[in-house]
């Protein structure tokens, strides 16, 4: 039982430092860790720059142009990033749709689109919840009914993330009524520029848009556009599931948070009171750190675990559980830390071409925006309860 | 012993309920917030002709003479429509300052314009380095021929932006963190050396910071007696955590009947999601902590209005309990409504926001039981 | 609205301090503010006590003896039996079977069994849960066949609190197979000296004999014992429920256990440890008061409703909820403050009669056996689960 | 990185799993318990035979030089058995400080008898005013000719009714609460001046308030340097609380399994329990937290190995979540079980009293995590 790295493991550290170091721009890491959104540009320049060291398919097949990465590379790549601030990697792309169609798609399908995903040219999104279907995701009904050569899509999708960026998104659509619902579900890929698509954003707590709602209305789709069999688009969506969820857990992100937090605590900021006098809040904070690591060490398990060839099970619901109430528990140390600076609501007060004035302490505008979002994350990828009742049947026996 | 409704209460709670049923719905608050005022000046007036801003003030100044309890009522009934005007700065913050600290004349003048809606205050008391810690004054007020001049920053001032008049606390004597030595002092915020920094509030309300650089007032500007102000603060801040402790309780109440009304009309997997026995006792707790917190508002109204060494004690031991069932019962409604939870367009994230920040303001709960725990380790 | 007790009512607090002062020997007092159990004979003497002065039947109405107290004075009662650390009053016969008997009792009934059960000539045990009839109470299978002028009782009760004791049990039998099976419930009382009952104890965590398994073979039971009609069993018990709901709750006691905790902290003795400097500690201490102050009032204002005429409803299951949860919070307070004398066995060394070495400090040896059996009150009663089921269906109607 | 088992490992587990298996089922635990010894000294001496008392102890002293990850797997196993055989006291606490404080000739001389099974000891540390701080040493230590008397107050000594001898902590310098001063004795429990009262403990074991009064030892009796004994002890309890909290995992386990177990069989309204979802949802948090506890004793098993600063670190940080983590298991398994689960007839009572009282042990959560801030606050 170690967690030790390799002398080489030790220099592939080394070589991810220097990639931020030198690659990241300041501007970007300055807003990723005050909050702030990035623009699109910096976004893709970002995944393109690491397209360009070779490290944009992380958990992606050598053979596809993927990194080979062992466990132990993936968990101090994405350690690093977290540590030096570095934006996430969209996921809908590189780690949701690619894996699909490289798994389940044909080989004309995987030269047309992995290449682009890869180099970061073409910007995907989710098109799986709907206004009725969410917990009861099988229960979707935007239909794609087949019309010669192509289908023709109807629907509506929402909590689209980013829709409003996208290039292309990636479907559930119903193709057939009879059977069990779950049957009666296909994997379409639909270029958002077709006619008939459009995309309304919802407005979320934070006063942000992120999410859309995305309409189809007689959107033609060419057949060739179905990844694999029509009718086990949710056998291919389940795989993706589990990795999503452990992507939500967002250990590594978590742990720069707090980590920057304690700092914030050991040298308070001018208008940040001395929170560390206070006990009980001190102990709140050790609190989440005792739930972090034990959670950090859960997600090396499940790594130790995947790389001995084992896949990662129902367990993965436990990443997704613990580390959206660890994110949560951190999002409310902040607002206790911003004290009566949590209630100015001044976003654009670091955007770029601000000239107002300026609320200090500097991390303090973001905080209750950030919370009252990010209350999203035991709700999407399957809400908090939905990932109890996993772990009840398919671990439990229950 | 007793707990129902007095007949004025009721008259209260009737004509508030009807005002925030009729006049009130969310878009409108919505359109309310989203003005350059941030409220609206004719419901400012209708509070006023409905007697409400004169609620607690004493009789002889033409107030209705109203208790703690009162005030509790009508704070509910305010706290389910959500509503921005600006109650709590000018007539319980303020009101309630000038009610206790004023010298006479300027209780007869003041509150008169008060209760005709004619006169708007706003607080200027928390500072940076103080947050919630009420004699934590490090503005300062130093004589100057027969007058004074204030130095200082006022942080999150709220409803500065439409007021009249500020109250502004700052130090004549001793040092930050004496009770000794504060006073209150009544500031025109056009006045030369005053600055301020209008913003929104993340719950729909508005406040400001506030930069006094050498502002001269006159010893008329004075309210009440020199250097003994604390006292005063600190009643009217307890008063104004039952305020906003009835408000919480509103909220919690109308989280709940939203919540419980969406899941039973919200299905998933071919049935209402109120079926499922996990949301059904994740609302019975929403219940529970709805009782639990009105009964601590009651056991907080009545003890703080009794006053003495007690009334800071129930005040911190409320917000206390508001703070954890303001938690536990808002969080729960954003959960169990799922991603509609999050959106700006649904009612339910709105009460969460104004919930949140309703523990932050006067002391959160974690500040109260440090308090609470540093005085019984001093005991 | 206001707490304030009249002239009358301040009175009769006097009264009520003055009799505890008088009539509870010390030696009872000290047993029962240090978790020891008292005697039989203990037990009686006090009840016998509370009848003297015409206190036995609190909640009974006037006509059949009952005090005619107002709820503000039932109030008073209470809190100061608890703070003067009197005996309860054992529920079975005074608050739980005589209603039922004076409710729905006949003239004979009410005639034969009232007087000896406010006399407490006669002890009372409740026979309603069965090894498979727990939370699901309306499955029992104990039955009862009408032979001529008796019935026949086969069948086996569970959780018989002190029925070692008991003179007399009341009893849910099942009179008929047919219909809802809430329907075929009847009440019926049975002598604990008629052949064929036999009482095995339950050693329950602490290592006492408390609760009991009570068996019926063959035991007949003549047909004037049968309360009311066949088949209305479960409405007669159903009515108590809510009263046991409400005792269980023990906000009284709840009071005085944790001002006494106060009191160690402010002043500890020998062998404990000074806990008041943990502010984390301390921070709980508050939490439970907080939790209780609320309660308290959450009860008072039951009893203004039931003042006003209004009968308590599903709104008890606050009270059995918040109350044992309450209890379960300062029963690990104490754990907290024993620390490790919370480990020694010694349950004996307070007993009358003991020589031994005895472990300080004084309150220490029950902490643990108290803190484990006391488990048991998130349990009995109907279990919170099962409360939470009720406030969600006949409160919030879910 | 590797967290499967090695072959080592893999062997110490599987023999504990059979024994507990065969030679340790509830009842025969049960009347172990119930013994004169409180449990067997054939037991004790199949350890020796099968190694295990050898485990930590280093190769150059007839050890198996195993590391704190072998001890953790042989504890958690130990822990899913409620094993009474006085391990913790012998092994890890005395053994320990033999190891990490004695002089070479005392390593050689004490570790084969320990490992052969011949020679059991108990750790008389903890005083009444000290609990679990290790560094308040009252017992006093006085040179006295070529020796030393012994005088103190040693509270809840695990284990040392059948101990043959003990290892006492006292000071020969400095003040209580001071680090420096603190010295071990090794004292015979039967000579003068040792008294001894024994009692069974909450969880089926056995301890003792050991009172030493002018209790005469020579020099010889010294463990170690004079005077230097504090990092060894520290050492030695962080171990310990690894130890211990693998014990913990094995009861947390074993309770989740039980408590599966039975909500599948128990039927209420004509049904499993485990059908009703809160239960379901009860059981995913109690295996949530079996995860993360034994994650966390992972960090901790590899960090307190380290040694070093952050070896006190690990082991506080582990405590707290092994405290945490096991209320909520013991207490919601007990809840499961419904009436059955407070009844001394059944093991789940049983497993339920042991992961309260090794909250107690070593320090609770509540002092863990004060000391914790303590230091974040002072760093």
């Amino acid at each position: 039982m170690n967690i030790d790295f390799t002398e080489q493991e030790l220099a592939f550290r080394e070589e991810v430092r220097a990639f931020f170091r030198e690659e990241l721009p300041e501007q970007v890491r300055y807003k990723i860790d005050n909050g702030l959104r990035i623009s699109r540009d910096d976004q893709v320049a970002y995944q393109k720059a690491l397209h360009a060291k070779g490290w944009a398919g992380v958990n992606w097949p050598v053979e596809y142009g993927g990194t080979g990465w062992s466990s132990a590379q993936k968990y101090i790549f994405f350690n690093e990033a977290a540590e030096a601030a570095a934006p996430r990697i969209i996921p809908f792309g590189l780690s949701m749709v690619a894996p699909v169609i490289y798994t389940f798609g044909s080989e004309e399908q995987k030269q047309r689109f992995l290449p682009d995903i890869l180099a970061s040219n073409v910007w995907w999104c989710q098109g799986y919840s709907e206004p009725n279907a969410g917990s009861d995701l099988a229960g979707l009904k935007t239909k794609a009914v087949r019309d010669g050569d192509h289908y023709i899509v109807n629907g509506t999708k929402t909590w689209t993330t980013l829709g409003h960026y996208a290039d292309w998104i990636f479907c559930l659509v119903r193709t057939s009524d009879t059977g069990r619902k779950q049957e009666g579900i296909s994997f379409l890929l639909i270029d958002m520029k077709t006619p008939g698509v459009t995309v309304k954003p919802i407005i979320t707590l934070d006063g942000r848009r992120e999410v859309n709602e995305v309409f189809f209305e007689d959107v033609r789709v060419p057949v060739e556009n179905l990844i694999g069999e029509e009718g086990k688009g949710w056998t291919y969506a389940k795989v993706l599931l589990t990795h999503e969820r452990t992507n939500i857990a967002g250990v590594a992100p978590s742990k720069h948070r707090l980590s920057t937090l304690r700092k914030l605590l050991d040298n308070p900021p001018a208008g940040m009171g001395n929170l560390r006098q206070n006990s009980l809040f001190m102990a709140r904070v050790i609190q989440a750190e005792v739930e972090l690591k034990a959670l950090e060490f859960t997600e090396l398990r499940v790594l130790s675990a995947v790389s001995t060839g084992k896949a990662p099970g129902p367990e993965s619901s436990i990443l997704k559980i613990k580390g959206t109430e660890v994110q949560q528990m951190i999002d409310e140390l902040y607002l206790e830390v911003a004290g009566y600076y949590a209630l100015p609501f001044v976003p654009g007060q670091y955007e770029d071409g601000y000239d107002g004035v300026r609320i200090e302490p500097h991390f303090a505008p973001d905080v209750a925006p950030h919370y009252y979002n990010n209350r999203k994350v035991t709700i999407y990828g399957g809400t908090n309860e939905i990932q109890k009742n996993i772990i009840a049947k398919a671990v439990l026996g229950l | 012993m007793d707990f129902a409704l007095n007949d004025i209460q009721q008259m209260l709670q009737d004509s508030a309920a009807k005002f925030i049923k009729n006049d009130y719905d969310f878009e409108t608050r919505r359109a309310l917030t989203e003005s350059e005022l941030g409220y609206s000046q004719s419901n400012w007036q209708l509070f006023a002709e409905l007697g409400w801003l004169a609620l607690p003030f004493a009789e002889e100044f033409g107030g209705m003479g109203g208790d703690l309890s009162d005030l509790v009522v009508l704070q509910t009934e305010l706290g389910r429509g959500l509503v921005v005007e600006p109650f709590l700065s000018t007539v319980i913050l303020c009101g309630g300052l000038i009610q206790r600290h004023g010298s006479d004349a300027q209780k007869g003048e003041l509150i008169e314009k008060v209760l005709a809606g004619e006169l708007k205050l706003a607080l200027a008391s928390a500072e940076p380095q103080a947050q919630t810690r009420v004699e934590d004054v490090a503005t300062t007020a130093v004589a100057d021929g027969d007058g004074y001049l204030l130095n200082g920053h006022k942080c999150v001032v709220l409803d500065a932006h439409s007021a009249d008049m500020l109250i502004v606390v700052a130090r004549t004597g001793g040092v930050a963190g004496d009770r000794d030595g504060i006073t209150l002092f009544l500031v025109d915020p056009n006045q030369a050396g005053v600055e301020l920094f209008n913003y929104p509030t993340n719950d729909g309300g508005r406040a400001a910071e506030v930069r006094l650089n050498r502002v001269r007032v006159s010893a008329g500007a004075l309210l009440g007696d020199k250097d003994n102000a604390f006292p005063a603060l600190e009643a009217t801040f307890n008063h104004a955590i039952v305020a906003l402790s009835a408000e919480a309780v509103g909220i919690m109440d109308r989280l709940l009947e939203a919540t419980v009304e969406y899941c039973k009309v919200r299905k998933q997997f071919d049935q209402p999601i109120g079926n499922f026995q996990v949301l059904q006792h994740r609302m019975a707790e929403m219940f529970i902590e709805c009782q639990q917190a009105r009964s601590m508002l009651y056991f907080g109204a009545i003890t703080a209005a009794a006053g003495g060494e007690e009334a800071a004690r129930a005040a911190a031991l409320l917000k206390v309990k508001i703070g954890s069932a303001g938690r536990l019962v808002g969080q729960q409604a954003v959960q169990l409504h799922g991603g509609m939870g999050v959106t700006d367009e649904l009612d339910v994230g709105h009460f969460f926001k104004r919930l949140t920040m309703i523990n932050t303001l006067f002391g959160s709960q974690d500040e109260h039981l440090q308090r609470l725990v540093f005085k019984a380790q001093a005991a």
